[in-house]
């Protein structure tokens, strides 16, 4: 498709802004700009025109199936949609006096109150816009507690292999070192190599659970047990928790502070990379390190206490990304209690249906219950000189979108599906179908999958002359 | 009974069957099962209808701007929206599509952030910008980072008329490399101290960041401090819709520009989300250091224009550790507002709206002043925002005002508490007033009145 | 300037001198110039936002339901809307799409008409149904007329229950084809009196129409007008959300059903728009005399399924003055509206929508009844609307309603004024209550006190 | 696609209704349902990504460029939208009181007043439903008229052969015999043929101006003048209106009832085929004829008046499609008048554009100066077998719609092409490049034509196997 700036022409309009209806004023010359910025020049119906048709060239939960791991894309219910965009949510200002957003500030300590419960934390804050920004800020209040009690040698965060990318990042943001530990055979991690690793440097561990091969770590209690008696603390990236929630709480296995990812668990849209929003909880005693602002009840009214001494700080403006809240309450409310269990279990049940039934056809190294997803691998494929991109691109013909690939760094070829709970076993078998015919096609007709995909608005892309030769925005000839 | 998932009864009967466990209990057996929840304690499941109601009456106890009128800015601001902008990005096509690894059927969000990357390069007058960071704080803040990081220096100045929430961000990142940040004085015009940045900046400053109009609304002279500061990395952080008629600060020698996008057609959403600017110069180098996913032009097997995200080399999932930020999920939707906001609006449009704002604000100061209640603050030329003395009651202004269906202006005071350095240079009194073109000359009469009626 | 027109200066020149003619004027030629316009006395042109503001004010002057309590039917409801409806609805590739002429890149549209219809078939327990008509008032006079071309008789009987809008419709609709409308009697109970029908129906007469449940809200008894009417065709007014609980008019053996669609999930809108339903017994003869658009499915070249719109030898741009009706624009929007509302509630949300309605109307009433003010008019049993008499001032009890933001009780004697037979029927101190699943036990109790209080 | 019944499975739910929070009350069992509709079984998901793909099978205003003669497939501006899914416009219901509808009555009330400058008529109704529906009121009105007069041997109404389908049909549901007369051959009103056929049976004439073929009747005063001296009135089909608006009113050529489309001329969505809206005008004397209730304005008060005893009564519930008036005259409002005048000026001036460029390509049969819309011929590519609905189907392999096909009937093999006045030159130019390339292909690939579409969701589709065993709705096997 053409670019917005190559239907652009000189002199059109796409919108007729307020007259100036008071004297006007021109700006001093020093600061006046002096060549307009080449923005496109289109018509409100060009815009709507160019826009709609870009967007159906896109896959969307809206569309179909979207077996990611690690990023739950379950569905994202249209009430939480229409109640965010209330103009009492979606146009209030962060500063109007507080008497004006007591219904926003309540939300906000429900919220809170909500996810407390549902992770077993005594406190959170709902600031962090993204997952790795809660992992910014968890790290960085374990940072602050053991300078606080002037323990200023734990410079290092204990990190599995298996780990998401953000998980080091984060905590070398934070200025840690990284120490990262080998998974056991089974994926989990090595509580000897942990043993190993632990000692009066340790900070903390950050641990996903079930982990990134959607393995619950069973020995969940010993390795926090470990990393305590180290003096550590345990921090949970919460990314994986629709596998467990309403089974068992973080809180109650181990962990001192934790991340949610609202934009996963809690089904507000991933808007094609965000917002998202990580609100982060922690045990009792690291309370008073939150950042400010923090939410207040005093008797029935709300308010924004930013009185902590030892706080952080902030990890951005305002308080968090206020309408992904609001939306990720709504789902909260409708499906209460025993719906949230109920998605966890579904979500786990789905997982293995798929195991089980990908395992005949496809290898899974770690072929026993999973939790709300797994990781398969085709090496059997190799041989073809299949890799697990060829598969996934074919899958794109299917009009499915594949499961992540490549992620977790720890198994070879692997490809990572995660169906959630929004998924009907229906569309499990056509999934199952799907990878049937094509490891069938793999072996009469390699060709045609290492070629592919056939039927997509583009082909498969080159990556490598991207990078080398950058084109990072458009410029007319 | 749930209406977000599929499963009947008989499915996972036969599902349970497949896998080979009795039941779905079972499969949550590796958990400690000592230590498996009874009750959270959540309330029963609601109904759609029920949960509407409940999330209304919650909204209707907020003032909101369909309601009230705002004169209140400082870092969130309303603005028109054009409606065009709303029907695209309430397209699901959209907004539940994930983050385009997938590139064969991403080409949509793809295309635009390319597009919206070009955008924003021609607003900033820089060469490269990313395809978008949270916000404008945390943007800021990870320029700074990134600054040190490229001069391999530990000190970053920052203008002490910067938004304050902006500096405690900035001072909240800076803990992890333990950098050192520096305030710079600003003089009686408002805008920043040449004089004062000339003595701090040292062999270990790695940069300088300045507001762009600043948080009182004013306009720095980007020229003089570019002059200032030749030998470190001058980062801006703009009002991106003031871009239409104030200079680039690409056009100043900028070597980062940084900002908050809500102006560019976003809602103000109590604060968020919006989505943060991130722009650099056009240096291979330097963009080596930058955060955040870029979109890049190629081609595929066909030779046929496509678009993916590029120069991943840089990003937490390949290089973790040692990557040039953390950040994984950015804040997308946003960009889709900015591109389809600025598509309709244009180049005319853009100017018209700036000098509307412009006008309005000048306007109202006028006004404001002629009541006899209000002196200007700072001498130097503003933008839609600036600092005014009152000799009235703020607290009985402000109520006065709202009993008038009126929000704002923002009072400076509130920034006392925080460990800004606003504290010490603002006095009490000071309201920051703030006008948009969705300020009619009728809402500035309303305001008036109230004003001479105290 | 003008956002929707995208001729530049220059592209107006090179299209002129293409077209060989020296300015724009000289292509209206053809008028007559000393009739052209000089000024139709328009407004000047208005920006986005000054439209937006001046129709918010007008909107503002009415009380609508996010503001009120709707205790009001009598043909248009409040009931809750699940939000994915409005998501789909509003999507623009259905609402800007036009009539699916072009089927290869309508089968969108027209794979929805095609569920639609089957929809409306099993709610109404009818063969055929057609792709949509106006609203329910000119469905059911098409209906009288096509009864009429069917049978070739010209007389049409009509439940004086049947509401008077419609009654009124008919009446204009028959004075074309110049057919007798009577009216038949109903009887205490609120149900059209058996006796009165068997009279009245004569070899002249091509059918009986009746709603259900009718204008009084109460349930008519379809299988005794059946079988009092067996030579005529029953012509059957419904409200389709009552479908979920009272049995199929199919099942009684009705010939065309009609009936209003806006409780499927369309908003009230003042009345419009809504959409037509219009419902016919399997029968190919009886098809060939139906008016309105039809989908059928069929293959295309490779055998592949699709949707056509099909029969159209029934219709006006084929058949012309011959037409069954002169319907070409329907209300296929509205079809969209009623398929994604039944496709989300489903057969047992349907039913529980349906008894929600009947529960709260019972219990409205019973309470009302204890409140010594209001009597029960009708015997017969009703769904979610009933009448009744009062001893109160209706005018204060309506005024102190809407001051507790209470829309409703309708005022039958508001009806006293048309041409209606109900005049002659209903005492000027009838009310028609209306709940339904939109109005909550609070609502309930909100209302009762201002009664109470009376 | 499969149909969202073929994905529904017994026990699945897609909304939970609100419960019942007050006694119970069983139906009596008479009147019980007693095997529920088979509706659709699915959860909300499916219900949203079935039909937001089966909407991106579509194509529509808001995906390209429609220029459909006879049906003014303008853009369809988002305010519109907007502001009449305001709660204040589409939750208020026709009979609460009207001082509670005082924006709702005002608002219709402009409307009219901006609609009777426009068309230069002297009373209006909101009421119908559709272009049809209008036509249906006006010859309604105007049976009345004569009766009223007890003239009631008027029983004609005279229809050029050129006029859309739904004239003749108006005409012959209002009881009149429809006297069709033949069009000269540029395309006009034959006025000598005209001249034969009036006398004191003619009610009056139904005229679109400019024509079905795109062709403003030049001999519009005469043929008025002959109506009106034998009696007759003269009904204006305002489906062309855009041609014409601010240029020339069809209250100042003679004629007395007019109907408009406000979903072509006034911007506001087609939906697939409906709704729409036919406001009819009339002048004063006929203006007691109108349907009931009429908006009238006392002092500052509007109110609804049902007092007229001329009236024709009511041709539909209520008082119109009454959101669609909303869009319309928030568009009135925003073109104003020079815009309104432009967009005729633009519209005729694109139309002209074509025509010269497609009769260099196509026979363009009456290929002089056009209005808003042109008629042209596919007949030299005849020799190939080749007709118009091939080279349409065709154009749907370029992405774009194509032209009305097969109407009006006195054309033949024709495609009527009007492209309003929101579409570029660009577009037209794209599109006469489309022509052109299809017109080679004739030359060269004939077959290729025949059986195109090629690349559609799916390919011609077999419509006499449609009608001849009709299949109108889906039923289980
Ligand atoms: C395991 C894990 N941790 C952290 C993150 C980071 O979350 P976000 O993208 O919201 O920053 C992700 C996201 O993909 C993840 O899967
Ligand atoms: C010339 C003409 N007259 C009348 C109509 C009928 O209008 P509607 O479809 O709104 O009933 C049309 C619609 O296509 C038309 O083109």
């Amino acid at each position: 498709m053409e670019l917005i700036f190559e239907i652009s022409k000189k002199g059109r309009r796409g919108f007729i802004p307020p007259k100036i209806d008071v004297k006007p004023y021109k700006i001093n010359s020093k600061f006046a700009r002096k060549n307009a910025p080449k923005l496109p020049e289109v018509t409100e119906g060009d815009v709507v025109r160019h826009y709609t048709n870009l967007s159906r060239l896109n896959y969307a939960v809206d569309t179909g199936f979207y077996p990611l791991g690690s990023c739950t894309m379950k569905y994202n219910p249209k009430l939480n949609e229409r109640v965010a965009s209330f103009p009492g949510f979606s146009e209030i200002h962060p500063y109007q006096d507080q008497k004006t957003i007591q219904g926003a500030l309540e939300l906000m300590y429900e919220l809170e109150e909500a996810l407390k419960k549902i992770t077993g934390m005594d406190a959170m804050t709902l600031q962090p816009a993204a997952g790795a920004h809660g992992e910014y800020t968890g790290i960085a209040i374990i940072r602050q507690y053991h300078r606080s009690r002037r323990d200023f040698k734990r410079d290092e965060i204990i990190v599995p292999d298996s780990a998401h990318g953000t998980n080091p990042a984060s905590s070398a943001m934070n200025g840690f070192k990284v120490i990262e530990i080998k998974s056991d055979d089974r994926g989990m991690v090595d509580v000897n190599e942990l043993k190993k690793v632990v000692g009066p440097h340790t900070a903390g561990m950050m641990l996903t659970n079930p982990n990134t091969l959607g393995i619950f770590e069973e020995n969940i209690l010993e390795i926090a047990k470990t990393v305590h008696d180290a003096g550590g603390l345990m921090y949970y990236d919460g990314a994986n928790l629709n596998a467990i929630m309403g089974q068992v709480r973080p809180g109650d296995i181990g962990f001192d502070v934790v991340h949610l990812n609202l934009h996963k668990t809690f089904s507000t849209p991933h808007g094609m990379g965000g917002p998202g929003s990580g609100p982060v909880g922690v045990k009792e005693f690291l309370k008073d390190f939150l950042p400010v602002p923090r939410i207040v009840k005093k008797k029935d009214k709300y308010a924004l206490d930013y009185s902590s001494k030892k706080t952080i700080g902030r990890v951005r403006s305002f308080y968090g990304n206020f309408t992904v809240l609001v939306k990720a309450y709504a789902y909260i409310l409708t499906m209460g209690e025993e719906g949230i269990k109920r998605a966890s279990e579904m979500a786990v049940l789905n997982a293995n249906y798929l195991r089980v039934a990908i395992s005949k056809l496809l290898e899974v190294p770690h072929n026993s219950i999973c939790m709300h997803e797994f990781v398969a691998s085709t090496m059997p494929l190799q041989d073809k000189g299949i890799k697990a991109l060829d598969v996934v691109k074919r899958m794109l013909d299917y009009g499915i979108h594949p499961p992540t690939v490549y992620f977790p760094l720890i198994v070879h070829e692997d490809i990572m599906v995660e169906p959630t709970e929004t998924e009907s076993k229906d569309t499990l078998d056509r999934f199952i179908e799907i990878v049937k015919e094509i490891v069938e096609e793999a072996k009469k007709d390699p060709e045609n999958l290492k070629t592919a995909p056939h039927t997509t608005p583009v082909r498969r892309l080159d990556d490598t002359r991207a990078a080398r030769y950058p084109v990072l925005r458009w410029k007319s000839e | 009974m749930n209406s977000y998932i599929p499963h009947t009864e008989d499915e996972v009967e036969e599902m349970l069957k497949a896998i080979g466990v009795k039941s779905v209990n079972e499969l949550f057996s590796p958990l400690p099962q000592d230590r498996r929840v009874k009750t959270m304690g959540l309330d029963d499941p609601k109904d759609e209808y029920s949960v509407f109601l409940k999330l209304k009456e919650l909204a209707s106890k907020n003032a909101d701007a369909q309601r009230y009128t705002y004169f209140m800015g400082g870092g969130i601001y309303n603005h028109v929206i054009p409606s065009a902008v709303h029907q695209i990005v309430s397209r699901g096509d959209f907004y539940t599509a994930y983050t385009p690894y997938q590139a064969e059927v991403s080409q949509g969000s793809l295309q635009m952030m390319f597009e919206f990357q070009t955008m924003m390069c021609e607003l900033t007058g820089m060469g490269i910008s990313n395809a978008s960071m949270y916000d404008g704080a945390s943007a800021t803040a990870e320029a700074a980072l990134m600054a040190a990081r490229f001069t391999k220096k530990d000190k970053i100045l920052v203008a002490d008329s910067l938004h304050p929430e902006y500096l405690q961000t900035i001072n909240t990142y800076v803990s992890g490399p333990q950098l050192k940040v520096e305030g710079v004085k600003y003089d009686e015009s408002g805008t920043l101290s040449i004089e004062d940045l000339k003595a701090k900046i040292d062999e270990e400053t790695a940069g300088v960041i300045v507001q762009y109009p600043n948080f009182f609304g004013v306009i720095e002279d980007l020229k003089a401090i570019r002059e200032a500061s030749k030998d470190v990395l001058m980062i801006v952080v703009v009002n991106p819709i003031s871009l239409g008629v104030l200079e680039a600060p690409g056009n100043f020698g900028a070597d980062i520009v940084t900002g908050d996008g809500q102006p560019l057609g976003i809602p103000m959403n109590f604060g968020g989300p919006s989505f943060g600017i991130f722009a650099i110069r056009d240096d291979k180098k330097l963009v080596r250091t930058m955060p955040g996913r870029i979109i890049g032009e190629t081609v595929d097997v066909d030779g046929k224009r496509g678009y993916v995200m590029t120069l991943q080399a840089r990003e937490q999932h390949i290089r973790r550790a040692k990557a040039t930020s953390n950040i994984c999920s950015n804040h997308a939707l946003g960009t889709l507002y900015a591109a389809t906001y600025l598509s309709l609006v244009g180049p005319e449009g853009l100017r018209e709206i700036g000098e509307n704002n412009i006008s309005k604000s000048h306007y109202l100061l006028e006004r404001l002043e002629k009541t006899g209640h209000f002196k200007r603050k700072f001498s130097g030329e503003f933008f839609n925002e600036f600092v005014v003395e009152t000799d009235l009651n703020i607290f009985k202004l402000k109520r006065k005002l709202l009993k008038n269906n009126i929000i704002g202006p923002l009072d400076l005071g509130m920034f006392g508490g925080t460990k800004s350095r606003l504290k010490k240079l603002l006095s009490k009194n000071d309201l920051l007033f703030c006008t948009t073109e969705a300020n009619t000359a009728e809402d500035i009469e309303r305001l008036l009145s109230v004003v001479e009626a105290m």
